[in-house]
């Protein structure tokens, strides 16, 4: 049992606080939003300096070699400041599902590239009548001339019209919602049949629908097993929960201080609003929810190296559950405790309300995943 | 004691629901089933066939043109509107400014706003809030000097709502500054929008909408003849204006209408590879929304009937009740909604922008609104006075406490 | 739509009232809880006088001919102080059965009794195994010289120990939680055979466990139709829902103003605790609760003239989770506001909370209810 | 940053799961399943067990005969035995007492005192709260008048658990009623309960048990030997006792172990014809439950590492979230056990009557502590500061509200 960070821990979370500090303040922020592509070339670019892109790269693919904690650490500092760059799409899901299934060649190719911050992943498996069901793929991928030919549709893609890879899933084999049958392929942006059309989410970040219409790729382009993807599919989605539970806490501890702040400075009928005990109690209540978030966030990441597949998967929907509730309440006292000024789009709080509200609904909602664990119940 | 809607209220229902049904435009109903809220053609649309019919005066005697409705009536009415969907009346001209006119304006002005209220020929909104003022009302600022037969009013109202689309404001604003106590030396004017020196500077709401303002006022000359009841006494219109009526308050057509959305949605999207409508949990979920509406449907008449009984004199403090429950339920059926559109609710779905690019729409129909009505409604907990404010006023009015 | 209340009522509530303060003081309840029988019969006595006996019997049976606003009025009064004479027990659960079953001889021996006080009935319905499935009945009654022969086992029979009568339910057919295959049986408290354990319930009112061992009964003893008394029995189970919610709503209210009353003169830190916001704020909740509950106790007492059984039992449904989850709630905060007081047995208000703790475990509980409506959904 | 225990932790758990498994005696063992509360003997008889094996004061320094643990292994140690489910070791004895004499006490007291309290030869209790005044301790007004060489006592003290099983009682009194602060002039005491003037009168609680006691002290004389720390500074001992660690304050193994039990019940009882377990609703409302266990394990973890890294010199404030959400489990879990239970859990089962009379036992044998459970653990966020008291600890603590 060890709670404390490594040197090399310290020294990634200082700097990584400084850069944040320095380049994401709100209006920074702001300004980002306002831009085209919503996100900052700039930035991706130093944080690939930093050696944050190779966080959890192997050393030998020009990685730092990091492992889950680090992430963690890494997107809690996100989440504190709403970072929008492809960090999610990128490094956590493309870069899990290249460290899981792919070859030598693929990881050669493609690791160091995202390590340097040079190439840009994204994971485009759910599709639009699945809602949260990860086997839920009509994608097909047929073979065709020593390679395959995809065809189908994918739907809410983070960051999916700016990735210059995608990781796409498709069904080889089986039919809607069967386990077996699922493959990996990496997918070119520029594939000829690839259609993307970009948008905003509620949170200001990218997104992309996907439609494949006659996309052909090579047999190289196929990551991992053949027809039995969805444990490498499954760890993808594992690993992004823990990472965003992660970025809620950061969320949270913004959203709780920005509370604390305002009930502090904010005079109402001549006194501080912060003197009315029903909201101090409200306060201590965001409190309690979100170190007991903190808690669930910290088993996420640590689950994400658990052998046990079943162990692993229940602590992960835990966390996920855990962390939804508790970025729930936060988030909606937030606003709450702040009045009008929170329902504003000038004013920070409700940009984090919606990140995590947003979150919430990627990767199995709080429902879902409270509904797997009833199904455990014995 | 009897909960049954006696056959005379129960045919009115029937009578309301066919008009609606008969009249409310087919494109209004469907954006609104949708959520998206009423654009401001919309509204005035609404309002005037509303008005041809006598019921969009709903509140008001029938001397000023009202249809002389009981209170159970209106709420009646009041629900079959929300239900339909239909835009709501826009309360600023209907509960608040009618009213107010009745009890204090001048034959005059009965004569000239009343009938143009009505008929929303005039949109009207509220000038009462003020930056850093919040439920503190009676800390406002906003100085109004007289000058001849002017008052040139200097200052700032923040959250007004609708007032990009309004062509007048009523206002509240500072007459005597020296006056004793803070509720003195308040004054309550009409001022036409379109006067010289008035700014209006859009706030957009966290769902991206724009339903709120600020209201700059420089030198901005109001006839005295615009002043509603005394000069320095507008504290006592204000005060009855926020303690009138609140038969709707609980909006519970609205929630209502929500989780039919929400049920009607979940029968097409899946869960544990079936209907979501099948799922347990989900259904569990339901019926604990349907049995607080239920409950809340009965609160609402026992404290609308009072009401009817009491003479329609002043609102039951009990109505604390129905705005705590109501706003609550409104957000627990939003979020309802919200979780059942997951993952598909989340993007920005630019339908209409799509349209007009002669593109097909990329997201389903139901989801575009499903989150910026999630968003918008955490407000509802905030305005017309909190949540934790409504709770003092139970502990003050009812408890003792 | 009418919420007042009919001269009459007016009458039947002033008096009750006023017996109930002059007789029902929290200390001479104490006494009668420290009495064998655990309650009074010279107040049963009196109860009959003032007419309450025979509050719903028509007035052919020597009754009032009241209806179900009538019961409701009187069960809130004795909810809000707590009664513990055997009302539930005879008049609305017993009575419900005779009015609903009875053929006129049946009617015309047992109402008049009832009305007059000097019959006490209890409806031996619920068995063990079965929790709250009021279909599953493994009680058999097998014909046996013209009449029946019973055999089985009852539990938590309220007021089944000191019951003159008890209307019995058993299968004549069917299986095991079959709908088909119930009646309903009227046996004397000394028949032979007949077994009963009486004991107290966690409020202090009375129940017993019941066996029947080879209990012989004529057949005059059926109640209504044979083989299809469910909708008799839902109906009296409905009728119980109905009385108990508003006993809720009369203990809830004793259970707040006593906490009002402690805000505002118990003194902590040197000032009375109602001074704190936050508990302030319990009490606003406490009330918007009640309120909610009282609604709910209204809708039930309504639904049961409604002849829909679907619509009435979905209702009653809504009012016993309604109802239930208010009272739990408020007589949760209740304590909780009274503190260390509130968890003694010499305080009024853990009574009050063991009285609604005990009436959302009869006929079905908040789950059990909720699971009907959930059922439903569509 | 790890969450997995060292393997030194892992088999530490083991060691006391076996010890436990292999010593506690079954009966006791199997009352204690059934959500009895263990009997005086009981919580003896496990104590000397305990306290043999060297474990009874397990959070003592080992130079008087602790086991010299780190906080983690304390923390495994309570909730091992708490999930067994084994008696609690006495609380008043082991973690108020104890530390207390070693920081305060004389040699002499020490050596008298401590291995006595170890095995349980004294059983104490604590004699804190008065009559009024709550969790406003220092409003006590029990007078301790010097006289020679003894005190002489004369006051009320109320809530005190277990007096009636006690041999001694620490207790505050007020020995300078002149001082000009209220924490000022307060004594720490050590009494003797067979000293004559002593007089201990039941509280019965909601749940039927006999826990609390009056305690009356009249002219009641304590020689000064037994005053623990200087006089009129008695305030910084309380203060001591109760900021003391509080390792096991959020008392998980029993919500663990009562949610294991509602399960196990769950199995036996039926809901819509099938066994309850299979419920969808429980199942929801037991992964709930089991999802905020498992969060307050990870947080009590981290509060207790905390702890362990800062010397374990002073609690965390944020054990007050323990607290709240320790006590809010263990009611939720409690109020899972009574509704498993349903109408079975209502009826005062005379179990051991019923054995005494020979008659057979007329409830199931998992019935009679359901509801009782659930009564008494109302408690639970009553004593030891309120959770609202909690709030307010970490509004000034931690939020500087």
């Amino acid at each position: 049992m060890d709670f404390d960070l490594t040197d090399d821990q310290r020294l990634l979370t200082d700097s990584v606080a400084r850069l944040l500090s320095d380049s994401y303040s709100f209006e920074q922020r702001k300004a980002l939003l306002k831009t085209e592509q919503g996100w900052s070339e700039t930035l991706w670019q130093k944080y690939a300096e930093l050696g944050l892109t190779g966080l959890p790269i192997a050393e030998e693919h020009g990685g730092f070699g990091g492992g889950a904690v680090d992430v963690m650490l890494l997107m809690q500092a996100f989440g504190r400041h709403l970072v929008l760059e492809p960090y999610l799409a990128t490094v956590v899901l493309g870069g899990t599902a290249l460290r899981l299934a792919g070859d030598a060649a693929q990881q050669g190719e493609i690791l160091p590239e995202v390590a340097a911050g040079s190439l840009r992943l994204a994971f485009a498996h759910y599709e639009r009548q699945a809602r949260y069901d990860i086997t839920d793929v009509l994608t097909t991928a047929k073979p065709q001339g020593g390679g395959f030919l995809l065809e189908g549709a994918k739907s809410v893609v983070l960051h999916g019209a700016t990735a210059d890879k995608l990781v796409v899933s498709a069904r080889t084999g089986g039919s809607r919602a069967e386990a077996e049958g699922l493959s990996l392929f990496l997918v070119d942006a520029d594939a000829p049949g690839l259609a993307r059309r970009g948008y905003r989410l509620r949170d200001g970040t990218e997104a992309a629908e996907l439609s494949l219409s006659a996309v052909q790729v090579p047999r190289e382009a196929l990551l991992g097993l053949q027809d039995a993807a969805l444990p490498v599919i499954q760890r993808v989605v594992e690993a992004g929960i823990a990472a965003t539970a992660a970025e809620v806490i950061g969320a949270m501890e913004t959203m709780h201080a920005m509370t604390l702040d305002y009930l502090k400075t904010r005079v109402q009928f001549g006194k501080p609003i912060g003197e009315n005990q029903a909201l101090q109690h409200r306060a201590a209540e965001m409190l309690v929810a979100m170190e007991q978030g903190r808690s669930m966030a910290m088993l996420a990441t640590m689950s994400l190296e658990e052998e046990d597949a079943a162990e692993r998967a229940r602590h992960i929907s835990m966390a996920k559950v855990g962390v939804g509730q508790a970025g729930r309440f936060v988030s909606q006292q937030a606003v709450q405790l702040h009045g009008g000024i929170g329902m504003t789009e000038e004013y920070a709080v409700g940009h984090f309300f919606r990140r995590v509200m947003v979150i919430e609904h990627l990767f199995g909602d709080t429902a879902t995943h409270l509904d797997r664990l009833a199904e455990q119940v014995a | 004691m009897d909960l049954r809607f006696t056959p005379e209220e129960a045919a009115f229902r029937e009578e309301v629901r066919a008009f609606i049904r008969d009249h409310l435009p087919r494109e209004i109903r469907e954006r609104m089933r949708l959520g998206h809220p009423p654009r401001k053609q919309d509204t005035i649309a609404w309002m005037r066939i509303l008005n041809e019919r006598g019921w969009a005066a709903y509140s008001w005697p029938t001397e000023w043109g009202g249809p002389g409705w009981t209170p159970i009536q209106r709420m009646i009415f009041l629900e079959e509107n929300l239900s339909a969907p239909a835009p709501e009346l826009l309360s600023f001209n209907i509960t608040m400014l009618g009213p107010v006119l009745i009890q204090f304006g001048t034959e005059a002005q009965k004569k000239h706003f009343l009938p143009r209220a009505a008929n929303l020929d005039d949109w009207w909104c509220q000038g009462f809030s003020e930056p850093g003022a919040g439920s503190d009302l009676a800390s406002l600022r906003t100085a109004a000097v007289r000058d001849g037969d002017h008052y040139v009013v200097n200052g700032q109202k923040i959250w007004t709502s609708t007032a990009h689309n309004a062509d007048w404001c009523f206002c509240l604003v500072r007459t005597n500054p020296q006056a004793a106590k803070r509720q003195d030396g308040i004054s309550f004017l009409l001022i036409d929008l379109r006067t010289p020196g008035i700014e209006v500077r859009p706030i957009i709401s966290i769902d991206g909408s724009h339903h709120l303002n600020e209201v700059f006022f420089t030198d901005v000359r109001v006839p005295v003849g615009n002043l509603v009841g005394e000069e320095n006494k507008g504290w006592s219109v204000a005060k009855y204006l926020l303690g009138n009526e609140r038969t709707g308050i609980a909006r519970l057509g609205k929630s209502k209408e929500r989780v039919r959305f929400a049920k009607e949605v979940a029968k097409e999207v899946r869960m544990n590879g079936r209907p979501l409508i099948e799922d347990k949990a989900f259904r569990q979920r339901v019926a604990q929304i349907e049995v607080e509406m239920k409950a809340l449907e009965i609160t609402q008449l026992r404290v609308v009937s009072a009401y009817a009984k009491a003479g329609g004199n002043r609102p039951d403090p009990l109505s604390s009740v129905l705005k705590i429950k109501g706003t609550e339920l409104l957000q627990a059926s939003s979020e309802l909604v919200m979780d059942v559109g997951g993952p598909q609710a989340m993007p920005v779905w630019q339908q209409e922008l799509a349209a007009l690019a002669n593109e097909p729409a990329i997201g389903p129909d139901w989801a575009p609104q499903m989150a910026p009505n999630y968003l918008m409604l955490r407000a509802a907990s905030i305005y017309g006075g909190t949540n934790e404010i409504q709770k003092n006023i139970l502990n003050k009015a009812v408890l003792g406490l």
